[in-house]
Parts: C-alpha cells; sequence; structure tokens
C-alpha cells in the first residue's frame, strides 16, 4: 500500500503543478488544492500508516494496550486541512472578484503589475 | 579636535533651524566657523613643525574596530589649513556672490558639512572614519554640484559627479577592510609598522588596486577625469572651494598617507607616474580647445593633479617636497583664479573667453588678482609658482634613465598651463573693453578682497619660502616617510640646467598664449572625438548596462506566472534532484509495507482516476466534480488506516470546497483552449519529473528507521494527565492547543478576508 | 513565573485582534484600540528583550508539556529583537495607517487584520516548534492576502493572485519538508530535532530536506530565483500596507532560513555555497532591478530583494561575525524598509504620483520633510555613518576571510547601484522642477489635510528616521546585540539547552 | 424546490442538528469528533434551513450577523487559554480541570471550553463565508 499511495502522492503532486501552469486562474487554485492534498497525504504516509487501529483509548482502560496509529500526523493533517480550507475559501472569492474586474480567468492578461511604468 | 571637525556639522544643523537668519546681511557671520577653525589649526603649526605629532582617539563602534582617531601631522596641518584658510574666503566671497539668493543657507550649510567632512578625511587616523568622511565630502559635493537644481545639465552632473566618486569609496572600503584584515588594525599609523607584512602579502596588488581606484576617481584622473568639468555647473564658490583646495585633492592625499605604508614598489610607483603623466598632458592640451573660462580651470586643474599623482609616483624625497609645495601653490594660484571668473562672470554674465577683454577697466583690483595668479601659475619669478616648478624639474631630472622623458612631459604640461594660467587671469582684462561690458562696475569688496590676498600671498611666499619651509613642508614631507636633511626652499639657485628649462617653459606658454587664439570652432573640432573620450564610453558603458538590465528585468519579471512556477519548480528539481541522484539507494523494503486489499486499491484507483480527470476535463464544473472524488477518496483512506476523525474532517472541508466552488463557477463560461501542444508537453514533463521526485523521496524516507518517543509520551499521558481519551484530539485541544488556536484565527481572518473582497467595492464616494 | 513574558507578545495582539473584531461597527473604537494596543505591545516588547538581555534565553512550554511533547516557546537574543523590531515597525505602521488608510477599508477589518499580521509574525519569531512555525507563516500569509487585496481593485488582484499563488506554494513545500522531516525523525520540536537530524545517517536525505527547507522559506525571503512574486505585488496596496510588508514580511523568511540552517542543518559545505551563490546573485539581480524601474514604490521593491541579498550571504558565509553582520543588516533594513515605503506614501499625498517621470519640486516647496525623508532614503544606501553601511564592513572582512572577491563585488555593486538609484531618486523626485498637480478625484493633498492627520503621517517616519539615526550613531549597541546572536546561533548548544535541559542529562 | 415538506423538515432538522453538533462537540475528547467538526455540523444545518426558507428568514432566525460568532469563540477559546496563568500561573494554554467528571460530558476542564471556542469560529466563519457568497452570486 505505502509504494502505491508514495506514487499517487506524486501523481497528485504532479498534476497539482500541471494544474499550476495552466494559463487560468481556477485551474490554477484547483492545481493548489491538489498540491495540499498531496502534501498532507505525505505527511500522513511519512508519518508511518497503520491499519486499523485509530488513536483512540479504549473505553476500560487508561493507555494503550497494544500498537496504535500515530497520531500526530493525524492531528498535523486535521490543522493543515482546515488552513487550506481557510485559504481556498479566499482563493475561491479571490477568483470571482477577479473575474468581476478584470473580465477574464486568463492570467496571462493579468500582468500589468509587472509591466515598466 | 573632534569639536573642530564637528563645529562644521554643528554649524550646518543650526542652519536647518535658523536659516532665515543667515540669508540677509548676517550671511558674512559664517565666514567666522572657518576663521576661527583656521586659527584654531594655526596654532599647531609650531609644535608640527618641532616635529610633533598631535593624535587623540575617540571610541565610536570599538566591537568593529572603529574610532574617531585623529592625527594631526605635516600632511595633515598642510591640508586643515588650506581647507579653513580658502574656506573662510570662500565663506566671505559667497556672502556677497549669492546675496539674496533664495537657498542661501542651504548653500551655507552644505558647505559647512563638506569643510567638516573634509577636515575628518585629512585628520582621520583610523581608516575606516576616513573612509566615512570621505563618503560625507562626495554627498555633500553631490549637493553643492546640483545647488542649480532646476537645470538638468546641474542634476546631471551631481549625479555623475557622485557615481564616480561613490564607487571610488567603496572601492576605497573594500581596500580598508582588507588592510584591517591584514594589518590586524585600522589604525594608518598602526599600519606603518606592518609595512612588511602588507609588502609581502599575496593581496599587495588588490589593495593597491583597490586604493589607486578610490584616489584616481576623487582626484579626477585619466580615464575618470570627466566628472570634474561637468561639476563646474555648481556655483563658482563651490568650484573654486572643490577644485582648488578640497574635495579633488583628497586623492592625492590619500596617496600621500598610504605612500609610507603601501608606497616604494614597482607596481605603486610606476602606476602612479603613468597615471598622473596620461593625466596631465591630456588634460593640459584640452585646455586649448576650451573657450568657457571654468572648462579652462577644470582641465587645469585635472592636469594640476595628474602632476600630483605624477610627483608622488616618482617616490623621492625632491618629488615629494616638490609635491607638498605644489599643492600650496596650486590651491593659492588656481583658487584665486575661480574667484576672479566668478567676479567677471557675476559682473559681465558671460565666461567665453573670446568675448572677454578691457575688464582692467572696470575691475582693476580683480585685474591685479588675476595677474598675479597667473604668474604664479606661469612659474614666473617672484612667484611661488616659480619656485613649484623648479622643484618639479629638479624632480624628474634628477629621477633615473627615465628622467629626461618625464621632464619633457613635465615641460610640454606646464608651458600648457601657463597659457591656461594667462587665458583665464589676464586675457580678459587686456585689450578694448568691449561697449557691452562697460557698465560692469566692481563688486563688493567680500568678493574682491579674497582673490587678492591669495593672489598676493602667492607672490609673498615666493619672495619669502622660509614662512612655509619649516612650519610647513618639511614636516609634510617627514610624515611622507623621508626623514634626513634639512630642506631648502630658495628662490633663486643659481644660473642652471633648471632655470633655463624654466625660461623655455616660459617662452613657449608666452608665444602660444599670443599667437594661439581659443575659438568656438575649435571647441566643436575636438567635441568630434568625444565619441572616445572617456566619458562618453563610460556613459555609453552606463546605457549599456542599463539597457541590458531592462531587458534582464523585463525576462526575469515577464509577467507571466506559470512561467514564475516553473522557473522555481526548475531550481527546486535541479537542487534536490542533483542531491537525491548522489545518495539515493533505490531499495524499497517491500514487506515492511502493509497488505493491499481490494478496496484500497479501488479507492486508489478511483483516485487516480478523479485526478486525471480533474486534470484534463474541459468543463469546470466536471473539474471541481473529480476534484471533490479525489477528496472523497482520499477521506477513505484516512478510514481504512485509522484516522476517523481526519476523515470525518477530509469529508466535511471537501464536501464545503465544492460547494463553494459551484457557488462561484457555475456562471462562468467554458475552460478556453489557451496553451498551445508544446507547452502542455513541456509543463507535463516538468510535472511528472517533479512528481516522481517526490515519489521517490517518500520512499526513501520510509526506508528510513523512524521511531518517536513523541507518540508514546502521548499514548501514556494522553489520559492520565489530559484526560482525553480521544488522543488526536487530545492533541488538537491541548498538546497542540496553540496549533489549533491560529488554525480557527487563520479561518476568522480567511472569512473576513472572503466578506471584504466581495462586500468592499471601492467607488468615487467611498474613495476619501 | 518570568518565562511568561515570552508569550506576551503573542497574547498581546491576539488580544488585541479580538477586541478588534468585536467593535467592527466603530471605526473610531478600532483605532484607538489599535494605538493603544500597539503602544503596549512595543512596552512588552521592550520588557522581553531587556529581560532576554539581562536573563539569556527564556523559554516556556505552551500548555506546561514538558519539551519535546508540547509546543514550546522559546525567546533568545534574536527571537526578541525580532519582536522588538516588529513592534517598533508595528507601530509606527499602525499610526501610519490610522493616518492614511481609506475609511473604506478600515470598515472592512483592516485594522484587526493588521494586528492579525503582526501576532503572526511574533509568533514565527517565537515558536521553538517546526509545524507551529508553519501554523503561523499561515496566519501572516492569509492575513497578508487579506490586506493586499482589501479594496478590491484592478491592480491589487492582478498583484495578489500572484503573490497568493507563489506564497501558498512556498507552504505547500514548506509542509512537504516538514513530512519529511518527521517521517525521518519523529520529531517536532526545533531543540529536539537539532539532535536528532544529526544523528541520521542517511546525509543525502538530510540535505534534501535542507534544500526543501530552503526553497520554502526562500520564496518568502525573495531571494533569487525565487522572489518573482515580490515585484509584482508590493506596489499594488497601500503605502502603510507596503510598508509593514517591505519591512517585515520577508525578513521572517530570512529569520527562519537563519533559525534552521544554525540550529537544524548545520555544517553542509554543498548548502553553504548554494547559499552563497544566490546571495550574489539576489545582491545583483535586484540591484538591476532597482536600477531600470520609473516608480519609487517599486524601486524601493527590488531594493527589498537586492538587500535580502546581504542578510543571506550573512548567512552562507557562516561564522559569528558574518551573522552578527546579517543581523545587524536585518535590525537596519526592517526599520528602513517600513520607512521607505511610508516615504513613497507621503510623496503620494504630496504629489498624486509615485512615477518618476512626473514627480518633483518637493525639495523646493518642502525642505523640512525633504530633509526628513531624506534619513531613510540615505539610511538604505548605507551612507556612513548611517545605519546600512555597519554591517557591510563584517560582511566584506567576512568574505574577504574566505578569499571570495566575487562576493565583495556583488556588495559594492548591489552598494553602488542603491546609491545611485537614490541620487537620481533625489535629483528626479525632490530636485527636478515639480509639475501640475494632477487632479484626482476625492483625493487630498497633503497640504489640504487637517494637522492631525498631518502628524499621523509624519510621526511615524519621523520616529523610524530617529531609530534608524540611533542605529547608525550607536552603532556600537547594535553591533554588540548582533554580536551575541551570531554568537548564540553559532552555538547552537545553549539553545537547545534552554529548551531540553541539560542534554548530558538525558539519554 | 422550497416545498412544504422541506421547509417543515428543516424546521425540525435545525434544532436536531444543532443538538447533534453539540453531541459530537462534547464527544471529541472520548471519540472522533470535536469543535471543528461539530461546528461544521452546526453550521450545515443553517445552511440546509437557509436552502428550505431562505436566507433572510435564516438570518432574521439567527438575529445576528452570524460573523459574530469569530470573536466569541475567538475570545471564548482565549479565556480558555489564559485561565490557567490567571489561576494558578501555569503556562498559557495548560490544562486544568474540574476535580470531578459531569455527567454526559465527562471531565470539564479548559480544554472543553477551548473545544467549544473552536465550535463557535467554525459556525461563524462557515456561515459567513456562505452566506457571503450567496449574497453576491
Amino acid at each position: 500500500m505505502e509504494f502505491l499511495l508514495a506514487i499517487l502522492i506524486g501523481l497528485l503532486y504532479a498534476s497539482g503543478l500541471y494544474m499550476m501552469l495552466r494559463r487560468s486562474l481556477v485551474k490554477l487554485i484547483i492545481g493548489l488544492i491538489l498540491l495540499g492534498n498531496g502534501a498532507n497525504l505525505l505527511i500522513f504516509l511519512l508519518g508511518r500508516i497503520t491499519k486499523g487501529k485509530p488513536p483512540i483509548i479504549p473505553e476500560e482502560s487508561k493507555f494503550f494496550l497494544d500498537a496504535y496509529a500515530d497520531p500526530v500526523p493525524q492531528a498535523l493533517i486535521l490543522t493543515a486541512i482546515v488552513i487550506s480550507f481557510g485559504l481556498q475559501s479566499f482563493a475561491i472569492v479571490l477568483i470571482k472578484r477577479a473575474y468581476k474586474v478584470v473580465k477574464t480567468d486568463d492570467l496571462d492578461q493579468m500582468n500589468s503589475t509587472d509591466e515598466f511604468s | 579636535m573632534l569639536t573642530a571637525i564637528l563645529t562644521g556639522f554643528i554649524f550646518s544643523l543650526l542652519l536647518v533651524v535658523a536659516g532665515k537668519y543667515i540669508k540677509g546681511k548676517a550671511a558674512i557671520l559664517s565666514a567666522l566657523v572657518p576663521l576661527g577653525l583656521f586659527i584654531y589649526f594655526l596654532q599647531f603649526t609650531r609644535q608640527i613643525s618641532s616635529g610633533e605629532i598631535i593624535t587623540k582617539t575617540y571610541e565610536w563602534v570599538p566591537s568593529l574596530g572603529v574610532n574617531l582617531g585623529f592625527t594631526l601631522d605635516g600632511i595633515s596641518l598642510i591640508f586643515t589649513l588650506m581647507i579653513t584658510g580658502i574656506g573662510f574666503l570662500v565663506f566671505a566671497y559667497t556672502a556677497t556672490y549669492l546675496k539674496g539668493h533664495e537657498y542661501l543657507d542651504r548653500f551655507y550649510g552644505y558647505l559647512g558639512i563638506f569643510m567638516a567632512a573634509m577636515l575628518g578625511v585629512v585628520l582621520s587616523d583610523n581608516i575606516i572614519s576616513l573612509f566615512i568622511f570621505w563618503e560625507l565630502t562626495s554627498i555633500s559635493s553631490f549637493f553643492l554640484i546640483g545647488f542649480n537644481n532646476k537645470e538638468k545639465a546641474s542634476r546631471k552632473s551631481a549625479v555623475l559627479a557622485l557615481s564616480i566618486t561613490g564607487i571610488g569609496g567603496l572601492l576605497l572600503l573594500a581596500g580598508a577592510l582588507i588592510l584591517g584584515n591584514i594589518t590586524g588594525t585600522y589604525s594608518i599609523s598602526e599600519m606603518l609598522l606592518s609595512k612588511d607584512l602588507i609588502a609581502e602579502s599575496s593581496h599587495y596588488i588588490i589593495i593597491v588596486i583597490l586604493i589607486f581606484g578610490a584616489a584616481f576617481t576623487k582626484s579626477a584622473q585619466f580615464p575618470f577625469h570627466f566628472w570634474l568639468p561637468g561639476a563646474m555647473k555648481a556655483p563658482t564658490p563651490v568650484s573654486t572651494y572643490l577644485h582648488s583646495a578640497t574635495m579633488v585633492k583628497a586623492g592625492v592625499y590619500l596617496l600621500m598617507r598610504f605612500t609610507p605604508s603601501l608606497g616604494n614598489t614597482e607596481l605603486w610607483n610606476t602606476t602612479l607616474i603613468t597615471v598622473g603623466a596620461i593625466t596631465m598632458v591630456y588634460a593640459a592640451i584640452h585646455t586649448l580647445f576650451r573657450t568657457d573660462l571654468k572648462g579652462i580651470l577644470a582641465y587645469s586643474t585635472i592636469a594640476a593633479l595628474g602632476i600630483l599623482v605624477f610627483l608622488i609616483g616618482l617616490g623621492t624625497r625632491e618629488a615629494f617636497v616638490a609635491a607638498c609645495v605644489f599643492i600650496l601653490v596650486h590651491a593659492l594660484y588656481k583658487a584665486t583664479l575661480f574667484l576672479v571668473t566668478g567676479i567677471i562672470d557675476h559682473e559681465t554674465g558671460t565666461r567665453d573667453v573670446t568675448r572677454l577683454s578691457g575688464l582692467r577697466k572696470v575691475l582693476l583690483p580683480v585685474a591685479i588678482a588675476g595677474f598675479l595668479a597667473a604668474i604664479s601659475n606661469a612659474g614666473i619669478p617672484p612667484s611661488f609658482g616659480f619656485i613649484g616648478k623648479d622643484l618639479i624639474y629638479e624632480a624628474t631630472l634628477h629621477f633615473g634613465n627615465t628622467g629626461v622623458l618625464l621632464t619633457a612631459l613635465a615641460i610640454i604640461t606646464n608651458i600648457l598651463l601657463l597659457y591656461a594660467g594667462f587665458l583665464a587671469g589676464i586675457k580678459p582684462f587686456t585689450g578694448k573693453l568691449p561697449q557691452s561690458f562697460e557698465k560692469a562696475h566692481m563688486p563688493g569688496f567680500l568678493m574682491w578682497i579674497p582673490p587678492l590676498i591669495l593672489a598676493i600671498l602667492g607672490i609673498t611666499i615666493g619672495v619669502f619660502p622660509s614662512i612655509v619651509q619649516d612650519s610647513l613642508i618639511q614636516p609634510a614631507v617627514t610624515a611622507m616617510g623621508q626623514n634626513g636633511s634639512e630642506i631648502q626652499i630658495k628662490l633663486w639657485h643659481g644660473f642652471n640646467l633648471i632655470l633655463g628649462l624654466s625660461a623655455i617653459t616660459i617662452g613657449v606658454g608666452l608665444l602660444i598664449y599670443f599667437l594661439f587664439k581659443p575659438s568656438l570652432k575649435l571647441e566643436k573640432g575636438i567635441a568630434k572625438f568625444d565619441k572616445i573620450a572617456p566619458k562618453s564610453i563610460v556613459e555609453s558603458i552606463g546605457y549599456g548596462f542599463g539597457q541590458g538590465s531592462k531587458k534582464v528585468t523585463g525576462l526575469i519579471q515577464n509577467g507571466y506566472l506559470r512561467y514564475y512556477v516553473s522557473v522555481i519548480i526548475l531550481f527546486l528539481v535541479l537542487l534536490t534532484g542533483y542531491t537525491l541522484l548522489q545518495n539515493t539507494k533505490y531499495v524499497i523494503d517491500y514487506d515492511s509495507f502493509s497488505e493491499l486489499t481490494v478496496y484500497e486499491v479501488l479507492t486508489l484507483l478511483v483516485m487516480a482516476v478523479g485526478i486525471l480527470y480533474t486534470v484534463f476535463t474541459r468543463s469546470r464544473l466536471a473539474a471541481v466534480a473529480a476534484m471533490g472524488v479525489v477528496g472523497l477518496a482520499i477521506s477513505l483512506i484516512f478510514v481504512y488506516y485509522s484516522a476517523p476523525d481526519l476523515a470525518m474532517t477530509q469529508f466535511s472541508i471537501d464536501t464545503l470546497t465544492v460547494i463553494l466552488f459551484v457557488l462561484v463557477l457555475y456562471r462562468l463560461p467554458k475552460y478556453l483552449k489557451l496553451s498551445d501542444r508544446k507547452a502542455r508537453i513541456k509543463d507535463g514533463i516538468l510535472s511528472v519529473v517533479f512528481g516522481s521526485l517526490i515519489t521517490v523521496l517518500a520512499l526513501e524516507v520510509l526506508g528510513e528507521p523512524q521511531g518517536s518517543q513523541i507518540t508514546d509520551f502521548y499514548a501514556e499521558n494522553a489520559y492520565v494527565l489530559a484526560k482525553g481519551k480521544n488522543v488526536v484530539n487530545v492533541i488538537l485541544v491541548d498538546f497542540r492547543g496553540i496549533d489549533t488556536f491560529m488554525e480557527i484565527a487563520v479561518l476568522t481572518i480567511a472569512a473576513i478576508g472572503v466578506f471584504s473582497l466581495l462586500k468592499l467595492r471601492l467607488t468615487k464616494k467611498n474613495r476619501k | 513565573m518570568i518565562q511568561h513574558i515570552v508569550l506576551y507578545p503573542i497574547i498581546v495582539h491576539l488580544l488585541l485582534a479580538i477586541l478588534l473584531l468585536f467593535s467592527w461597527n466603530s471605526i473610531k473604537i478600532q483605532k484607538i484600540i489599535s494605538a493603544a494596543g500597539s503602544v503596549l505591545s512595543l512596552l512588552v516588547a521592550i520588557w522581553l528583550f531587556s529581560t532576554v538581555w539581562n536573563e539569556g534565553t527564556l523559554t516556556i512550554q505552551a500548555g506546561n508539556w514538558e519539551a519535546p511533547f508540547g509546543i514550546t516557546f522559546v525567546a533568545d537574543a534574536f527571537a526578541a529583537t525580532m519582536v522588538l523590531l516588529t513592534a517598533i515597525s508595528g507601530i509606527a505602521v499602525s499610526y501610519f495607517s490610522i493616518g492614511t488608510i481609506l475609511k473604506a477599508r478600515l470598515k472592512f477589518g483592516y485594522l484587526p487584520i493588521l494586528h492579525f499580521l503582526l501576532l503572526g509574525l511574533n509568533g514565527a519569531f517565537l515558536t521553538g516548534d517546526i509545524f507551529n512555525l508553519y501554523v503561523w507563516f499561515e496566519i501572516i500569509i492569509i492575513s497578508s492576502f487579506v490586506l493586499i487585496t482589501l479594496g478590491g481593485e484592478k491592480k491589487q488582484l492582478e498583484g495578489a493572485v500572484k503573490y497568493f499563488t507563489l506564497n501558498i506554494f512556498a507552504s505547500v513545500i514548506f509542509l512537504t519538508a516538514v513530512a519529511v522531516l518527521y517521517g525521518l525523525t519523529g520529531s517536532l520540536n526545533m531543540a529536539d530535532l537539532s539532535l536528532k537530524v544529526a544523528a541520521i545517517e542517511n546525509r543525502g536525505l538530510v540535505e534534501v530536506t535542507a534544500i526543501l527547507f530552503l526553497i520554502g522559506f526562500g520564496i518568502k525571503a525573495a531571494i533569487f530565483p525565487l522572489y518573482f512574486w515580490l515585484p509584482a505585488s508590493y506596489h499594488t496596496p497601500p503605502p502603510a500596507v507596503s510598508a509593514v510588508f517591505g519591512g517585515l514580511l520577508t525578513k521572517v523568511g530570512v529569520y527562519a532560513l537563519i533559525r534552521v540552517f544554525t540550529l537544524i542543518f548545520v555544517g553542509d559545505a554543498f548548502l553553504e555555497t548554494i547559499i552563497l551563490t544566490l546571495a550574489g546573485l539576489t545582491l545583483f539581480v535586484g540591484a538591476i532591478g532597482a536600477l531600470v524601474q520609473n516608480n519609487i514604490s517599486k524601486i524601493f521593491s527590488y531594493l527589498i530583494i537586492s538587500h535580502i541579498g546581504f542578510m543571506i550571504l550573512g548567512l552562507g558565509l557562516y561564522t559569528e561575525a558574518a551573522i552578527a553582520g546579517a543581523i545587524f543588516y536585518i535590525i537596519h533594513d526592517i526599520v528602513v524598509k517600513t520607512n521607505l515605503f511610508m516615504v513613497s506614501g507621503l510623496i503620494y499625498r504630496l504629489k498624486g504620483t509615485m512615477s518618476m517621470k512626473n514627480l518633483g519640486g518637493i525639495y523646493a516647496k518642502h525642505p523640512l520633510l525633504s530633509l526628513l525623508m531624506l534619513v531613510p532614503l540615505f539610511s538604505v544606501v548605507g551612507i556612513p555613518p548611517l545605519s546600512g553601511f555597519w554591517p557591510k564592513l563584517s560582511l566584506i572582512t567576512e568574505s574577504f576571510k574566505i578569499e571570495n572577491y566575487w562576493l565583495i563585488g556583488a556588495i559594492i555593486f548591489a552598494t553602488f547601484i542603491t546609491l545611485f538609484v537614490i541620487a537620481r531618486i533625489w535629483a528626479e523626485v525632490f530636485w527636478k522642477e515639480g509639475k501640475k498637480l494632477p487632479t484626482i478625484q476625492n483625493f487630498r493633498y497633503f497640504h489640504l489635510l487637517k494637522l492631525e492627520k498631518k502628524i499621523q503621517i509624519l510621526g511615524p517616519i519621523a520616529f523610524l528616521a530617529f531609530i534608524s539615526l540611533y542605529i547608525g550613531f550607536g552603532a556600537e549597541n547594535i553591533q554588540q546585540l548582533a554580536e551575541r546572536v551570531g554568537t548564540e546561533l553559532m552555538n547552537n548548544q545553549l539553545y537547545i539547552e534552554s529548551v531540553l535541559g541539560n542534554i548530558k542529562e538525558q539519554p | 424546490m422550497k416545498t412544504i415538506i422541506l421547509r417543515t423538515a428543516s424546521n425540525y432538522l435545525l434544532p436536531l442538528l444543532l443538538l447533534f453538533s453539540i453531541f459530537i462537540l462534547l464527544r471529541g475528547h472520548y471519540l472522533p469528533g470535536g469543535g471543528f467538526v461539530g461546528g461544521l455540523i452546526a453550521s450545515i444545518a443553517f445552511v440546509l434551513h437557509a436552502f428550505a426558507n431562505g436566507l433572510e428568514n435564516t438570518k432574521n432566525l439567527i438575529k445576528m450577523h452570524p460573523g459574530f460568532l469569530m470573536p466569541v469563540g475567538l475570545l471564548v477559546a482565549f479565556l480558555a487559554g489564559v485561565s490557567p496563568a490567571l489561576i494558578s500561573n501555569l503556562p498559557f494554554m495548560t490544562g486544568i480541570w474540574f476535580p470531578e467528571p459531569l455527567a454526559v460530558i465527562g471531565m470539564v476542564g479548559s480544554a472543553l471550553f477551548f473545544d467549544i471556542g473552536v465550535y463557535l469560529v467554525v459556525i461563524g466563519v462557515s456561515l459567513t463565508i456562505i452566506f457571503t457568497i450567496t449574497e453576491s452570486a
């Protein structure tokens, strides 16, 4: 599983990047979201994955009795997911607003701030 | 001594507040500042001439080895006296010259700073503090040269002068730091002790080059001389001050100061002789082609500076004596000539030498001053200039094999200098007075007395050279590292070869003066060569550099976001790829991996398809939906691998994101096909490489051992100490609660951002 | 517990932001809170700084969980200095904002976001946990997004898209690096990481991780060739926003680079070479960028990039003296760059444009204001003895010690171009004769402002000008501080011990 | 789509979902759940309500701008964070607990209040975002 997951993470990074390299603002944001998902999964994978042993202490005991999944990466990912949600929602609105003002979502037509003036 | 230097700065600062009081008749009072300083430094003469060296050190930034260490020795004394003495006359002259000028107070302010900085340069023993004052002279001269800042030419000259002297200053800084590094001290006098260490150091060459860079730019040596004629855009008092006694002499001062510690090597002497000789002859010839009085004086100044550098390069005791004398000679006559020119300009409104004549009839005292200065400039006895010229010839004649050639060059230069001096000091006053100038009249005494004083001084010292012999020249030569017998400066050496050479100089010079007529035609003629002159070469290099920079910047910052991303990724891929290739083990331990189930494979498959569909579909909504599927698949993976909280969160966030996207997107049209095939392939390759890199990296890391002691701690204490059983939640609200706190802060900020982005629209109304 | 004060700079801004949100409906109250709060945060920062200066590094374990299990906050001399600078720059920007930001923007949460931004900065400087650092970075990013887009004008949005994309991208790389680091060590506490990373045998992987951090932070620090977002966006928001960005944001990237490369990834010759090369190129490319611009605000943007090179150079040289030089430069740069953008705002107020072609005549009309603006302008060049000058002494000397003349050349080149550019600004903007003021609807020129507004604009500029004068003339004090930071950073044992206790006691 | 059935259903659904969300919030310390997910569920409740009854009606129901919940939540979390420092001079965010567990909820301590803060902020944030976008769509 780890092997396949690693490949899929690579795929997420690759496709995220590919989307970022397109000219559409919408694609750009989707690309960033894919990249973010890739990074989250990477934390998950590299924190070592464990099947079927959630880090929840059994009802009767006060601590873990046997092996269990590392809760730290999970907590990190949770934070990262929520944070990226904040950024994503802002980005989505940015698309909307940019479309209204610049009248296109073609990134190549948003170059005025880099021009010599 | 610190107080002496600070006086100028404080004076200028006071002007900021009290400037308006000094604009009227009170202007003359400001001349008291340099006068006071002049008297202050004058009283050291006895001590210095008896061989004393006065030092004083104030701590400033000891951690960096930078102190305000001051040394007053023979060299410093000559310079301080020139700076304050001529400063006094210039200050006084200005009071009338710029009478009623709107910004007279500012002018005095700059002059004050400049004077103080100049004093700092010549008094500093700490090489870093010398640099600091050095830069301050550049800056204050920037303001002085650009004083008439409404004129474009003025601004341009100021920027040019600052650029040239500024880069020189930075070279000085580098040289100073390297010197300090080698010798372990920033004190110039202490560096003397490590003379051998420096000379033997492998960095000697670079040090000398850096110091030369500083000196040559400041002292307008070929090919860096061109800022000086441009600097003539400044009001005449500035030209007088900067070009006779101060600013440009700072380079010469630097060379004199470092002669004992760096000098007396092949590199040092040959370079100085060559550069000095080229400069003096080149500039001297140029005087023939100028019609503007200040232009003539500018080139003759460059020539004089060339002579000084040349003399320092000769490196003999005689040469040093000549140099020290010539510094004084030049300061006296050149200041006079500038001041005279200023008066002419002030009264007639022109500086065109072809139009000026007969002014003695209306400006007699000025004519006398001009005449005396021209005499001294020409080296005609009994002027001080005569002594100076003799000493120069003496120095060149006694200089080994090449003595004859060097003497010849010196003679040529002197001949042309004579011509220039006569042109500036005598020509405007002789002949017929044109009608248009009849109304010219004598300016206020503050303007004509100063040049007269200087001119008379030039003759007086010529007749009684002993005035300066022991008090100034002797200590200065000693300070340059030449001890030895007493120096004898005399007006009359008897009939000898040198006298003959003097006679030739004067004779030929006069001949040229009477036969050769400067004209605009000639000036235009030489303008043809401007293209290959250093000025235009440097300017076109600068222009080319500017254009190149523009191209490069435009190329780098071309506005295309995808290109920016590509560059960053390329950089990342290259660097990490390089290291990964060198270090990977390419061994994957499949046994340590967990087993696959059908559900998992299916989930991953769905995810892969979702990703690819997201990338390749041409409908926005389909892309968003596919992205949502990817998110769902991820939450399933979380479910399989023991992360229920994550699964819940991923699921809800994913849903929300899709909803938001749909809300925003459903009105946008389909994607346009914007990029061509080639770009897509290129991007595709880059993306695949990047993705594979991450995969390889992930597999590599999985091959490494990881034992988290942190996890064990949580496992033991989550319930016992933190009273929770869902360890993930315990981490979120307790162990790493601050992360979560900031996470909700991020959400809050994002929500505000969304709110403002959609609700706030700047209109004409609220744009207040 | 004296350690509590480590968190005060964070708590103060957090509380301020919350209070400001509660006063959403009243700009007046918001202004009062922000103004008073900035003073409070300055006092707190001074308190923290003086305590750290006198008693050494302070640490506190948030949640009272022994390191490395909770999140540790560490105030060593470096962090305390950065917090102090944030407070200084923050108070200036806060007052400047009150004076210059449009009412419409203030109504939509400008001030709370500003304080969230300052909160994020303080958090990033004080945290001793790598993932927590990521979270603070996100706070900084999202608040800066909101600030840069607030008002939603065309150029703002266009700049923001680039700013947004590349900074998020940097975060992703940062997160990737954290993932790898956690995968290798199972730890997040930076002091703990320092020990664990040193023990990893596969140095290649460590190097790759370090490169990921270099790129993630490098984008934020705007070094070559990762800086594209900066010239595209920094001139688009109101000057007050550019001021806080220009002063502080890139410096967080530099801070993180210095922190990570002195604490966790130490002694890698390959990386040092790369950092040095990048530093030289950053100096060069930023300088030529500044050379060709016409808009003063863009010139300042490029100068930011160029001068980042000085700080990275200090890191790359990797000696105590060089790091001290970098620290000195940071101290100078934060104050001066903040001020420069406020100056550009003042110029805009005076003349209604930022294009050099159309500017002019300020000196003739406002000599005293010109004198005031001269201080930051000349400080940024490093005209001795003003503040930018001193750190170059150490940087040149240390470059010389490794006999790298290219670096000395780059330093001189960047300084020279800065000098030239500032001289040209002086000639074009201040000396040249002014043109007629363009009429802009509803825009109030400086001379039409009420005295109160004028003070709100000039006060911060004068305050920062005064500070940079102090840095220049009182260089001894700053240098001692910088040297102490340099020593502490190069002996990271001190940091580790203050976080984890005496290491020898641990198995 | 605004059928009567949906409208009636959502009127019952709203309190039910809200209760459920609080349940999820409270049990978070022991089982999957917590402030974040709880907050999301609560917002979904309101969104559904708005879907059925129109945005204006939901707004009237809440009676205040949902954005107001954000500073409130932050303040609650903040107080939970500083309380240990104020009460027993412990570092920021230290967990302090009442000695005995309460029925249903279990142990009550600063961490729980912190989670409540998270819950409130999440509701405020998601409602603000969704309402704003809907209004200006």
